[in-house]
């Protein structure tokens, strides 16, 4: 509760600040700032409960320790692209504080749809994370890709939006009584009548739709490329972990109990994301629209804990959402620093700068899912996951080859890094700050630490 | 012994020495320094790896070569690191050719040393966890490790085809791992549940697994495909060739000498313990593959042109001999598999560092643009006919105590496979002598005009490598006691 | 008298540290050093060797463990020795021959570089030492061990002059063939070690009744691989005459004397299997007529001294195993014996004539030299007598026992063998006259320096002629003297177990006599012919014509192996590195690379950027989950 | 009528012709919301949809006056496959959900008065209070994301 | 009157609206049929929320549930918040390439 409100008002405090202070750094750090202090808000509220807002939220948002473990991590890591990547976000255009009040306002929609317990509050959540959403996308103005970018997902968003509703409605008509309730909604793992299985089915496509899971994910590489690279990396990572956060959520307690009737098509998502998110990934030649593609194919791992629906699975899920998300950001972070996108911008990076190349790697390593990384963990977790199951071995192990052919494409920046020779004296857009360099590191390090040890996070999930 | 009154065993000594003077490395600046300190680094682990040696009797010191430590207590894997005779034999070949590595190449100047040898280093930390890992995971996590830096070192200071070898190398090897991975976690799936977690990683859980044989035969084939392409065994060696002809030559011998060797050391301790049905269900699939590997091997090897594809060929050729004797199942293919993998390690590292040598100064290693080099350089040619012939099986060097008794395991399990294998060791004539023929022998050219005679170091490793050719060769026996228990372990799983 | 088997294992290990010296000190030892170390550790152990004869003649046979080789529970191999009359026999033979030659080899090497010298006397002494382990071995691991080390020593002191390249292949062929018998010999081991658990030869020869008979026979044919490679036999005898390249001395020692009788060594030593495998019998008798023969024709008609030689080695060799076929062990190791002392002789001969012609080799090119030389004809003429097997002289004695043992076996046998012996004598004295008879047909130059050699190569000649001569006296036939063959009693332990299977039907004395006289007879027709015929030789060098021609290029057997062996199997390696290789599973690795490439190419079209068309695919999407979920 | 009309916005040509159609639309639900007796949503069907939203519309219609431009097909093949498409869905569905036609679903007409402003109010500011403050965030960020879009960039 | 019939009618106006949205390349046009799902969902929702409240009334609870008409006022809040935002949308791609179809949109692809 604390992060939801607290998340709206400094949102509106930006808003209004925006209003009155002229400088364009000063938002940045009041952004900081109050983030901080949200996560402590949340870190409270969830070690001692103590909620700061009495709130009857009358059963439609709900709290335990899980989500709100997602959304200290979501959050976390939306602080870490704050302070990675501030001064981008103040060089997109000329309303920053605007840009962190809509941030702002997207964290409390995630943070909505992280607790939702009634369909009702995952359509508002949801809205409010699109909407603003668009509006980043779009928010370089001059900038062609950028507003077309911007038109297709709001499109894109709106259709899928519309087929969300029915679905809802069919599930309200199907349920017994009438309810919005995701809990009562239906009992029991009866077969399940046909009005329910509609609403499923729509629901299903329209979430998979946000988490950009093949083939509903033909907006993601457009989107991600035509947006201002800080935004891409929110959306890429932030939003879209919240999104399967919200995704599993959803199906766990809605239709958790007839899991067997629908994981036909959860297993025809997994296969189709990882063969097409990976082959396509492999020809780009934009490191943006790669990584936009890999993070394609990183949902088609994610999708898992859809198909196994067991703890390791709600375990793995929080681990892969913070290991992807801290590897893309910091990845974007470097991205954002070169002045030529392509994978040959990056040639010769080692030599110039060996630090970003030598953490970029880390990233890598960690996207790829080279044990010591925590992308391996995560991607651990999902695997033994899916094997407890017991079912579908065959989509394990395509899921592995697939992995592999990630490597393809994730080592060719590396090449470009070390082994080749770059061809003009300078690849950096602008300068590095030492603070960003230690960042940098700190990310690399986090990540090599949850690698080895990511009990530091899972054991939160319970108690 | 009271475990608590140890504060570390030799394992993790083992282990963490290297890792962190590997670490150290990347921050030293000065070359010449950097080279030392590598040297004394090795150095001083092979001191350690040689005390391990002293408290070698895992029955007297048990404590001071066992440890586990909690690690994913709540996923059953603990930090579970120890050293069996085998893993002694192994950790003692990885200490000892590290330095002999390093001092024989210790002319070869690299651009930021620090790197190269940091990276060294690490790769020796990682292949020690490997030979000491008593837990699955930890297993894997060493595994895929000691491949990482040796990526980096091959692409990064390779030959002008470094990059796609080495990545070919390395998106292989990581394939076979992948696949393992899902054995793994399959077979832990269905391990008994313990105290501590429903599941457990550890070695005595992973060989009290139950599966039904379908189960176990298939999991046999994922992690087989792993460490055939390790080790590698016959229709998985291309990656081999290659990598070895880029990747510069002290990495080379990494590769080629220990890492190898994890293949063969794996397949040992994790796939014959845990599905013995498997194993003989499929012993002559593998076996005959093997073996074709073998003749097919040291025929190509007749006709390579360049010393580093000779040597990777005849390397394959002896690894297909041990891979057979592995799946004899028999004790003595096992003790010879145990006896050849040191000395192949010993062989092939003088090998190349012999190919090294003569590339250096002649700047090719083209067998037909070589010759007479006998009487520009004798002292060499000696180190290298005496090296070649071990390499060979030749009586009285630690090859022939080897392949003698892989061979007769190979001879009780059938008599076919042998004779055809057997044909291995008139061709390993063949493609030798026609190497030392015409790189030593004949009349010196333009090439080998200029050849010098080696340098006193050089000539003092290479001494060092040929005492323990004629060692082992005339005295085996401290390696049979040294492994006798692992080998008998395994065997009575077996049965 | 024991004693001595204390000091056994001196026997080897002396010529080891000659070796040591003289390989590692090459550098500082000087030539007359290096001579000395060389033949004067040899000598100590030749002493070693009669003190230990003479304590195995009092009766006593002794096996000496030192150390474990292999020993786990499936298998203990001792380092072990076993010192009885057999291998005392072949202690005296290599240890005392091989003292002689290398006191003349003093001399024949002196023009060589001070290193190489030492180089030669260290690979000399390494060469005895594996082939004294190979004798004094007590299991048949440590016999396989000198086993290759000789053929190894024989492949460097072949290459021994390692500039010429034709000397190279010649000494690779020889190693190669060799590998190919060892291989042989090997599995020969695997068998019995996989059948009786162990390598020991009392063990086995104990163990024998456990084997059946398809076992024995196995193995027996296998091992006898194994001697064929060593001991040069049909089908891999050709390497013997190339290893003519190695300097004269080695040839006599290695290619006459010891190593190529390893194999007969290992036959008698094995004797009681054979004698359980008739089979196997059979194929060596067979096998060892053949070679004989073939060897004789091809001797017939070379022109290089040492080549002559070499094939009447091969020939010689043969009846030693026709000798092992038909059962007469110890007619086999008596002909060893003086076929060593003469053999040697005869090499050494033609050593002294080389080296007094300066490096000619072609007897067509010499002619008279008697007038020069007179030592050298002279011990080398009693040689050719002595292999011809004139009476009274050693070769005599042998070739008969074994003749007449093939007759008690059948007389279509013995019928070849005298063949063989026929074309023996002629083809000797062929080279005698050609050599020492006429006169000179070389260059004036080398006429003017023709010269009889130093004492140092004398002195050997003459101790073994003398041996030669008598040699045979230990070994008369029972017809002429009660017990006259002492051989035969002294190496009764060994073979008595045989000899109580083998049914030996004995021939009456009438017979005896007759088939004696009718070889020598025959014999003695062919080489007063070919004295006759070539004593006045004139060069005519006109083109060999038939059979001749043949002959000359010895059957075209290396031609014939080349072109069913060696060809096809580097046109297979060819065909294996370049094309399956690369093409094939190469190929299909990098296949899936650009397979992945290729999908990914076509995929990426999907993506075309019309918002139209990502609606309609989402619809499809929608569609198609409908169906399978409501419909399915 | 709904559908008729609805179809007319699919098809007719100019941008201006189909809103008008789809007010019609809004004005033929709102008629079925009165007979499904939810007077209130009715009449903010009316205000909120046929009043400011397609106001909304026309007034940008009209500044790009795009109604002149007739705009060329698009190529047939794909517009011939949204259609069957398009068609093929709507069969789908209804032929999954009408088999779920019970006898108890129908609406009887009249009856009930749950759509009335008094009790939808009663229940909106005590049930779904939580909404309803929530949903206040999305407009503001609809606002200040209009006004972020809006704005032109001075420079 | 039973409720097939109001499913039918609202399904049929959805698919229309998704033709529609296939069909037509003017965004705005794109955009009017998307409302017009919605209004589709908005329909079928009342109706199931009439359906309910007949099932309830019928086990003779007086207080009915009107979830239903709720939510649907959410959704034209949520309605309205998207037009505004997609129309500023539409009218800055307007300013900037002085078109409204989607076709030229294709920047950005493969």
């Amino acid at each position: 509760m604390n992060a939801i409100i607290l998340t709206a008002i400094w949102g509106v405090m930006m808003m209004l600040g925006g209003a009155f202070i002229k400088s364009k750094t000063t938002p940045k750090y009041l952004a900081i700032f109050g983030l901080a202090a949200i996560i402590i808000a949340n870190c409270m509220q969830m070690n001692s409960g103590m909620a700061f807002f009495s709130v009857d939220v009358k059963n439609m948002l709900h709290f335990n320790s899980f989500n709100l473990t997602f959304i200290n991590v979501a959050f976390g890591c939306t602080l870490l692209l704050f302070l990675l990547n501030g001064r981008d976000i103040e060089k997109v255009g000329e309303n920053v504080s605007e840009y962190f009040a809509l941030i702002f306002f997207i964290l409390c929609g995630i943070a909505i749809i992280s607790t939702f317990n009634s369909l009702l509050m995952l359509f508002i959540g949801i809205e409010i994370v699109s909407i603003p959403l668009y509006i980043l996308t779009g928010s370089d103005k001059r900038n062609l890709k950028s507003n077309e970018a911007a038109l297709k997902y709001f499109l894109m968003g709106a259709f899928s939006t519309g087929i969300m509703l029915l679905g809802i409605a069919f599930l309200y008509g199907g349920s017994a009584t009438g309810s919005f309730y995701i809990d009562n909604i239906i009992s029991g793992n009866a077969p399940m009548p046909a009005m329910i299985a509609a609403g499923l089915v729509l629901l299903l496509i329209s979430m998979s739709f946000k988490v950009s899971a093949v083939p509903f994910h033909f907006w993601t590489p457009d989107v991600y490329d035509g947006a201002p690279t800080v935004f891409t990396s929110f959306m890429a990572t932030i939003v879209k972990a919240a999104a399967f956060f919200a995704f599993v959520r959803l199906f766990e307690n809605t239709f958790g109990s007839m899991h067997a009737q629908w994981q036909t098509l959860i297993v025809i998502l997994i296969a189709a994301t990882l063969l097409i998110g990976n082959l396509t990934a492999v020809f780009q030649q934009s490191v943006k629209r790669m990584l936009a593609y890999s993070s394609i194919a990183q949902a088609g791992f994610m999708l898992f804990s859809l198909f196994a629906m067991n703890n390791l699975a709600k375990e793995g899920l929080v681990l892969y959402a913070a290991a992807y998300s801290l590897a893309s950001i910091g990845l974007f972070a470097v991205l954002i620093k070169m002045k030529d996108y392509t994978i040959d911008g990056f040639n010769g990076l080692g030599k110039q700068q060996p630090l970003l190349a030598v953490t970029a790697t880390v990233f890598l390593l960690s996207l790829t899912g080279i044990p010591l990384t925590a992308g391996f963990q995560s991607k651990f977790y999902m695997l033994m996951a899916a094997v407890q199951t017991g079912q579908h071995i065959w989509l394990v192990i395509f899921a592995v080859l697939c992995a592999a052919i990630s490597a393809y494409y994730y080592f060719r920046i590396i090449q470009a890094m070390f082994f080749k020779e770059c061809k003009e004296d300078v690849i950096l857009a602008d300068d590095i700050t030492p603070a960003f360099k230690i960042l940098l590191v700190l990310t690399a390090f986090f990540i090599i630490v949850l690698g080895i040890f990511p009990g530091m996070l899972t054991d939160w999930l319970y108690f | 012994m009271d475990p608590k009154n140890i504060w570390i065993t030799f394992p993790e000594l083992l282990i963490w020495f290297p890792l962190v003077a590997g670490l150290v490395t990347f921050f030293i600046r000065k070359e010449k320094m950097v080279k030392q300190w590598a040297v004394l680094a090795s150095l001083i682990t092979l001191l350690i790896s040689a005390a391990s040696l002293i408290y070698a009797d895992n029955g007297k010191y048990f404590y001071y070569n066992n440890v586990s430590y909690y690690w994913l207590r709540y996923l059953g894997s603990n930090f579970t690191v120890g050293l069996d005779g085998m893993g002694h034999m192994l950790t003692a070949l990885t200490a000892i050719s590290f330095p002999v590595i390093f001092i024989a190449t210790y002319k070869n100047n690299y651009k930021n040393a620090h790197v190269f040898y940091g990276l060294m280093l690490l790769t020796q930390s990682g292949l020690m966890g490997v030979f000491t890992a008593m837990d699955l995971l930890v297993f894997y996590f060493f595994w895929e490790l000691a491949v990482i830096p040796v990526y980096f070192l091959c692409s990064r200071w390779g030959g002008e085809k470094r990059i796609q070898a080495t990545f070919k190398f390395f998106v292989y090897t990581f394939t076979g791992s992948l696949l393992m991975l899902v054995g793994i976690i399959y077979i832990y799936m269905h391990t008994v549940p313990t105290a501590a977690a429903e599941h457990s990683f550890s070695m005595n859980a992973v060989y009290g697994v139950m599966l039904s044989p379908e189960e176990k035969s298939w999991i046999f084939w994922l992690f087989f495909i792993a460490f055939a392409i390790k080790m590698p065994v016959f229709p998985f060696h291309t990656w081999q060739p290659d990598t070895y002809e880029q990747a510069p030559t002290s990495t080379t011998m990494v590769l080629s000498g220990i890492m190898v060797k994890m293949g063969v050391f794996a397949v040992i301790r994790w796939i014959l313990p845990v599905f013995p049905d498997a194993v003989s269900k499929f012993d002559n699939i593998v076996i005959g593959l093997s073996v074709i590997g073998m003749i097919y091997a040291s025929l190509i090897a007749i006709k390579q042109d360049d010393l580093k594809r000779f040597v990777a060929y005849s390397s394959i050729a002896h690894i297909g001999l041990m891979c057979a004797a592995i799946f004899t199942k028999s004790e003595m293919g096992l003790q010879g598999v145990m006896i050849q993998m040191f000395s192949h390690g010993i062989n092939i590292i003088g090998m190349w560092i012999v190919a090294d040598l003569i590339e250096k100064q002649t700047g090719t290693r083209k067998i037909s643009e070589l010759g007479g080099i006998a009487h520009k350089a004798p002292v060499l040619t000696i180190f290298l006919v005496i090296i070649a012939l071990a390499n060979i099986a030749l009586p009285l060097t630690n090859a022939f105590v080897g392949e003698f008794m892989m061979f007769s395991g190979l001879f009780q399990f059938n008599f076919w496979y042998t004779a055809v294998a057997g044909l291995s060791i008139i061709l390993a004539a063949v493609y030798t002598l026609n190497m030392i023929q015409k790189v030593f022998y004949g009349e010196a050219n333009s090439i080998t005009g200029t050849m010098q005679e080696i340098s006193l170091s050089q000539k003092l490793i290479l001494a060092v490598l040929v005492v323990l050719i004629f060692l082992f060769g005339v005295y085996p026996q401290p390696l049979f006691d040294l492994t006798k228990d692992t080998v008998l372990n395994i065997i009575t799983r077996l049965k | 008298m024991s004693n001595v088997f204390q000091l056994v294992w001196l026997i080897p290990i002396l010529p080891l540290l000659g070796f040591l010296i003289n390989g590692l000190g090459r550098k500082q030892v000087s030539k007359t050093m290096a001579g000395i170390i060389g033949s004067g550790t040899v000598f100590l152990s030749f002493l070693l060797s009669v003190a230990v004869f003479f304590s195995v003649k009092a009766g006593n046979t002794h096996v000496a463990h030192y150390f474990d080789f292999i020993n786990i529970t499936a298998l203990k191999i001792g380092f072990d020795f076993q010192i009885d009359p057999l291998s005392s026999i072949f202690l005296l033979i290599i240890t005392g021959v091989g003292f002689l030659i290398h006191v003349y080899s003093t001399a024949y090497m002196h023009d060589e570089a001070p290193k190489d010298f030492a180089k030669y006397f260290a690979f000399l002494n390494l060469f005895v030492f594996s082939m004294l382990l190979l004798v004094m071995g007590a299991n048949f691991v440590i016999m396989f061990i000198g086993w290759e080390g000789v053929g190894l020593c024989s492949y460097l002191l072949i290459g021994f002059w390692f500039k010429n390249t034709n000397y190279n292949i010649a000494a690779k062929k020889a190693f190669i063939m060799n590998r190919i018998g060892d291989l042989g010999f090997l599995l020969a081991v695997f068998w019995l070690i996989s059948k009786l658990g162990t390598a020991d030869y009392h063990t086995v020869f104990a163990g024998v009744s456990k084997l059946t008979v398809t076992d024995i026979t196995g193995i027996t044919l296998l091992l006898f691989v194994g001697a064929m490679g060593k001991s040069a036999q049909i089908p891999l005898y050709t390497w013997l005459p190339d290893a003519m390249a190695g300097p004269t001395p080695v040839s006599a020692l290695i290619h006459a004397a010891t190593m190529v009788t390893a194999g007969i060594y290992m036959i008698a030593r094995s004797n009681i299997l054979y004698t359980m495998a008739p089979i196997t019998q059979g194929v060596v008798a067979i096998v060892g007529l053949s070679t004989a023969i073939l060897a004789a024709t091809i001797a017939l008609k070379q022109n290089d001294i040492k080549k002559v030689l070499a094939y009447s080695t091969v020939s010689q060799l043969g009846y030693m195993f026709l000798a092992l076929g038909v059962g007469a062990y110890t007619g086999a190791v008596f002909h060893v014996m003086t076929h060593a002392f003469f053999k040697a002789l005869l090499f050494l001969g033609a050593g002294s004539v080389i080296h007094a012609m300066s490096g000619e080799q072609d007897i067509r090119n010499m002619g008279g030299l008697k007038k020069y030389m007179s030592v050298t004809h002279i011990t080398f003429l009693l040689a050719c007598l002595a292999i011809a097997g004139m009476p009274p002289f050693s070769g005599f004695f042998s070739k008969d026992e074994i003749l007449a043992a093939a007759y008690a076996r059948s007389p279509l046998l013995w019928g070849v063998g005298v063949a063989g012996a026929i074309m023996t004598a002629f083809y000797m004295f062929r080279l005698y006259a050609m050599t020492f008879h006429g006169k000179f047909r070389g260059t004036p130059e080398q006429e003017h320096h023709l010269h009889e050699s130093p004492k140092a190569i004398t002195i050997p000649l003459i101790i073994l002629a003398i041996l030669s001569v008598v040699g045979g006296l230990i070994g008369i036939p029972e017809i002429f003297m009660e017990g006259g063959h002492r051989l035969e009693a002294f190496l009764a332990p060994i073979f008595k177990e045989s000899n109580k299977i083998l049914v030996d039907h004995p021939i009456d004395h009438t017979t005896e006599y007759m088939l004696m006289g009718i070889s020598v007879g025959a014999a003695l027709i062919a080489l007063v012919f070919a004295w006759s015929k070539f004593s006045k030789y004139q060069k005519a060098d006109k083109e060999e014509t038939g059979l001749g021609k043949i002959l000359a290029n010895k059957w075209y057997v290396d031609e014939l192996y080349d072109a069913i062996i060696v060809k096809p199997l580097l046109a297979l390696a060819k065909y294996f590195n370049n094309i399956f290789e690369k093409k094939g599973i190469d190929g299909f690795v990098n296949g899936v690379g650009k397979a992945v490439n290729y999908g990914s190419r076509q995929i990426r079209l999907l993506q075309t950027g019309q918002v139209g068309t990502y609606v309609l695919m989402m619809v499809l999407g929608i569609l198609l989950f409908f169906i399978i979920q409501l419909f399915l | 009528m709904a559908l008729f009309s609805a179809i007319m916005v699919v098809a007719s040509k100019s941008p201006v012709h189909s809103i008008l159609y789809l007010i019609v639309v809004f004005f033929a639900i709102s008629g079925h919301y009165i007979m499904l007796n939810a007077q209130f949503l009715a009449i903010v069907n009316i205000i909120v949809y046929a009043g400011a939203i397609m106001v909304l519309f026309l007034f940008v219609v009209m500044l790009m006056n795009l109604n002149a431009e007739s705009e060329p097909k698009k190529h047939r093949m794909l517009q011939f496959a949204g259609l069957i498409s398009g068609g093929c869905l709507f069969l789908v569905i209804i032929a999954a959900v009408s088999e779920s036609a019970q006898a108890s679903n129908l609406v009887q007409l009249g009856g009930g008065n749950s759509g009335l402003i008094k009790n939808l109010g009663m229940v909106l500011f005590k049930d779904y209070v939580l909404p309803f403050e929530i949903s206040s965030v999305l407009f503001l960020s609809a606002m200040i994301g209009a006004v972020v879009i809006g704005k032109k960039e001075r420079s | 009157m039973e409720i097939k019939w109001y499913i039918g009618l609202a399904v049929a106006l959805f698919c229309t609206g998704i033709v529609g949205v296939l069909t037509r390349r003017n965004s705005i046009i794109i955009f009017i049929c998307i409302e017009l799902m919605l209004n589709a969902v908005n329909l079928l929702l009342v109706a199931f929320s009439k359906m309910h409240a007949a099932s309830a009334l019928m086990q003779s609870n007086p207080d009915v549930v009107s979830d239903a008409q709720i939510f649907v006022f959410f959704i034209m809040v949520v309605a309205a918040a998207e037009v505004s935002v997609g129309l500023a949308i539409i009218v800055m791609l307007y300013r900037n390439t002085h078109s409204v179809d989607v076709n030229f949109l294709n920047r950005l692809k493969n």
